[in-house]
């Protein structure tokens, strides 16, 4: 277990694992790693390892839940036992169908569900291991995997925190800034249309800090959304190679 | 099963919201009729029923004794419960909670927790082994609109309304004696809740303006106009700019029903 | 938590709450109370408050519960967590599974069920504060309900109970009465039709006493059905004047 | 899947009992044939199996050694469970226990327990503390109508059959030692079952009398005669008069199977 | 509860019972023995008490897992609360899932499951003692309960284990051999084809030793397959007797 | 929604093992290529991630301090759980654990506690109260066949990984310290699956294979090359010859899996 550290902000500015204020952790992204999915991608933020996959459009399953005019999305967010310090029970918590409603609710304005009336597309995430920020990191792994499974997309959607540690705004926080920071505010963006489809904050700030993190936030989705875009060329960039082979 | 809004209705909803006017006659920033009984139930340590409008919640606090969570061995616990249950609307079901009466009680929760309202300190009785432990049981009567608004209203008022039994410890077990204290409580967040309904902000929806909402935005501020919680909802998606001015009706809005209150 | 009181009734032949042995608790009624429900009633019986719901007759859900030649009608009795002493979990319990059959089977002979075929009514209880008694309660609520619903019924239903604390014979017992009486004979009655539609027992009973004990719950539920008339006259008398104005 | 019964059996059945008479030849008030074999799980603590026509209930009873209720410290525990497992009857389905099966456990339990038949202030090692614990298991093998007379029957038969082992407690734990004792056993309840069909009674109705039975009532009387449990069942409803007389029929024919048992 | 035995097998080569090596527990069984199913059987196998019934072909419920070509077959394994040592939950455990699963799978090779197209049989086991082998047992009564309800197989499946106790390869192991002993082999068989249709083994064997087991366990199925053919034959025979009277 | 498998698929997939032959150009006793990766989840006290082909599966384990079995009170505790999760087949559902997961994860168990693979004896810290108990949580990426040897093989990688906290127990109470010690480790399993296609046996199916064979038996062996668990699955049969073959083939395969991992 992680003791409490001292100060989240030393002397010279920089935060517990020598990252500046408004610094993103190393990140690494990769699309198309499950086979059987009809798309998937992975998402290393810090030491959140995130898998995701879709599976869709596909036939609304039970029937009665079909809907005439639009696909039917559902989210599914879900932690490996062994992704946190305590072993977690495998029954899905509060916390976790509390974040399977937000995710989708995350990603929904981002997808065309007017094209395929009477489907289902399902986002299944697993978090292999947790490190502050899984929410954020599970909505733009998801994003990948629907632009790989082909669903029509407004844009593809990112997400990133910002929040306050110690008395610095901060961007992208770990799990130690996230426990014992004063507030996280998680964002996620379809930044082409400049639309913030998901928006929570937990502890306490001002009106002014509020606006600060938000625009801090932006700035780090459109970082990641940078290497959204790049994972996506890479794994077309290879398909295309094993094509012309 | 859901109660259906006809098309026509969205568009005349949408329209007149356009021209800054709402269906049952608000201005847009204007919160509904909010009525607050505490002390209703009696048998619980506390109670406080909340009704927006036609939105009716009961809202009862429990205390147990019971033990601290480890990574925080010197505080009372908080537990949350949210019931939507069927006796309120017709589209809810019985059976256990779904995602929107967990969604429900985890924001009525943090907004609580974040800004700490309840003096958790205090409640500790012997560190890492006894503490006090709060039960807050939101429960909806009837949905009219706005859960989110009228159950933080209502849970607070049951907090403020509590009352803690006397107790001494004996060989590690906790004895009730007669009499009670007040359950120490040091903020009172209030919780705004705004709809997006045509490109425009309204406060405190109703169940048709609900039903035809792009997005949802909750906002708790705290005694001091700090924003201490958050939770946007719905398929919808806001542009910054919105939810910055949304931040600042709902530190108004806040002071104004804490006015009001008396809290 | 109440400790056991010394005796039941006391040397003047009263309660302990300085009732008579035939006398009921102070009852308040309300009809049409919840507005999204079809029909509602409220009650207080001492300091048991209790509020039921009647939605339908409305669509059969799932679809293949539907009968061909009669309705279907469902209960559920539930306990608010902090309606008693010690925090109820929100699961249903034993009890509650079995008061909610029983309240139904309570309800079920005075409704013409074959109206409404293949149709669904359902009747939810919701016990916000428990003060012995709340299966009566809850069918006399019920009841009413029902009838705010405009389901057509052969008469109102009504219950209450009758026992035995100490050596006497009593009507409508209160918590402390059930808890440390001899017995409990709950009941409900149609009164026009003289047909009982619940009856239970808990204790130990002559047959003698128990005859006086039906006798007496008997009377209770004549007197009770007295009041909930007048409710629905207050109702109609109220809906008539909004509809006047 | 439940077996359906015609419109003409059902009209046969009223008929006859009318008359009365029944289609198997019983009067009005008669049992079937009970057979009692106790002691048929070498494993359980208690056992008894009870066949009363071609209904086969099996009754199995455990002993722990566990906590009392916080309101009856110085008491054992009894705790009744019923399983209408599948095998039984093609309307019983797998899975939790549904109504039926939990109101079947309450009309055991209650029998048992408001006769007093066991003396559980004898269960009782050390007052609010540790107490035996008696769990009563009802499993039904064959459904052929009166699951409650037969569960009852047999739970009184598994109790009376039950040995508690011997035990010592050291440093506040409970050791079990060789030998055992018969448990304490107080009262022999006994439930009697009636159907109402076509405005008349009868006792221990059969699964086809049953499925054309307007309402149920059964009624447990103590060894003294007296009335210790009543459950009303069904859709139909009984008047006073006729309930009158079921308890003053429910008493002779209590007495009746006790003498036969020995009990 | 039973402490460990010092020895399974004393010096004259009997086991704890007094059986010899290759000596089945005494066995009794019967055929038809529950009145509402379509089949059943009751074996008793050292004190192993176990009751199968059958229910079917019926209509398959929910109606959407019927099969176009062939019948759906599905079989819960069951213990008694009462049926072991420390009273068992009702609820199914892992154990008894995994062991529900195995049964079917050792049953079904032996079902012409295409003759009944669009039904469901239902295949019902209640181990009301347990004592070692419960599978096996569970096996052989399940079998002759399809036999006993007209469904048609190639052949009546049938099932015991062998195993090690001590240095001894044993058959038919009890309670205390399962517990202490080196190794279990539950072996099901249909005798006619050479089909072996479950096999499963904990502990630890060579080579030769699991040999021996399997060809003893074989031998063990081929005893108790007289006594399941006699069994039936009973049936039959009480059954004409009864329709000739 | 499972990935129906054509009829001229499956006879191709058959007459091509009638031949020796695989339609992935295996032989028919031949493995698909094994990669494993040891300690790939920080998080967990031990980790593994196992590709055979293209299934992928994840076991991590977790250490935590309990109580022993009443049975076995001076050995350690094993628990080993499996997930099937939806991203990882079409077949796969969200929800409890169904047979099929059950069951992989009994397999598993009993191949690492019947060859007696932990030393349990030594993760007693106080006999009858305090032991370590090691969680093993299978978890499945993606399904391509033969998850039963794939996730025994990752199970075992993750338990040779995992380590076991210092610690010191006072006043009855584990405290964690710094540092950690290697989980004892005696003996390493390795599972063996064959599929028994059109009379034939195959090593290692894949899942097309999966999709058409008549039965599956799954054979485990220790280091000495004794077999420690067997399951046999599906709903065909075999005959005891092709047993036996099976046995002698998982030997070596084992021999060969062992010698390749350096285990």
């Amino acid at each position: 277990m992680t003791d409490k550290p001292e100060k989240l902000i030393d002397k010279k500015g920089l935060r517990l694992d020598g990252r500046k204020p408004d610094e993103l952790r190393p990140i690494k992204i990769e699309v198309g790693v499950i086979s059987n999915a009809d798309g998937s991608a992975y998402i290393e933020q810090g030491k959140n390892k995130v898998l995701a996959g879709v599976y869709g459009p596909r036939e609304v399953h039970p029937k009665h839940l079909a809907l005439p005019d639009r696909m039917v999305l559902k989210c599914r967010y879900h932690m490996a036992p062994f992704s946190v310090q305590e072993r977690k029970s495998p029954a899905p918590s509060r916390r976790e169908i509390e974040l399977s409603k937000v995710i989708r609710e995350s990603l929904e304005p981002a997808i065309f569900v007017e094209y395929y009336p009477r489907t289902m597309v399902d986002i299944f995430v697993e978090v292999l291991q947790a490190d502050g920020g899984t929410r954020c990191a599970s909505i733009t792994a998801a994003a990948l995997a629907l632009a790989d499974a082909g669903i029509p997309m407004r844009d593809i959607v990112v997400a990133c925190a910002a929040g306050k540690a110690g008395d610095t705004i901060v961007l992208d926080l770990m799990d130690e800034e996230d426990k014992y920071g004063t507030a996280d505010v998680p964002v996620a963006l379809m930044p082409n249309l400049n639309a913030v489809t998901l928006l929570q904050m937990d502890g306490i700030l001002s009106y002014d800090e509020f606006e600060s993190a938000v625009n801090l936030a932006i700035e780090g989705c459109k970082k990641i959304y940078t290497m959204q875009k790049e994972a996506i060329r890479r794994k077309y960039a290879s398909a295309k190679e094993e094509g012309e082979e | 099963m859901a109660a259906v809004i006809t098309k026509v209705k969205q568009k005349e909803i949408a329209q007149l919201i356009e021209k800054g006017k709402r269906l049952d006659g608000r201005g847009l920033t204007d919160f509904r009729e909010i009525k607050i009984e505490q002390g209703v139930i009696e048998r619980a340590e506390g109670s406080a029923r909340v009704r927006l409008g036609r939105t009716d919640v009961l809202v009862g606090t429990k205390i147990e004794f019971g033990e601290p969570f480890p990574d925080t061995p010197t505080e009372g616990v908080l537990t949350v419960n949210a019931e939507l249950v069927p006796l309120a609307s017709p589209v809810f079901e019985a059976g256990p909670p779904d995602e929107n009466s967990i969604e429900l009680a985890r924001i009525v929760d943090r907004g609580i927790r974040e800004s700490k309202a309840i003096d958790t300190e205090k409640l500790c009785i012997e560190p890492g082994k006894k503490v006090i432990v709060v039960f807050v049981d939101v429960y909806v009567l009837n949905h009219d609109g706005n859960l989110i608004d009228a159950s933080a209203l209502a849970a607070m008022g049951a907090l403020l309304n509590t009352k803690v039994p006397n107790y001494e410890v004996e060989d590690g077990e906790v004895k009730i004696k007669s009499g009670h204290t007040q359950l120490p409580i040091k903020r009172n967040p209030v919780t705004v809740t705004f709809a997006k309904i045509g490109g425009k902000l309204v406060v405190d929806p109703w169940l048709e303006e609900e039903q035809v909402m792009d997005a949802r935005l909750s906002i708790a501020i705290d005694d001091d106009g700090n924003i201490c919680a958050i939770q946007k909802g719905g398929n919808g998606y806001f542009e910054p700019q919105m939810i910055l001015e949304a931040a600042k009706i709902a530190k108004d809005k806040a002071k104004e029903i804490r006015k009001k209150l008396g809290w």
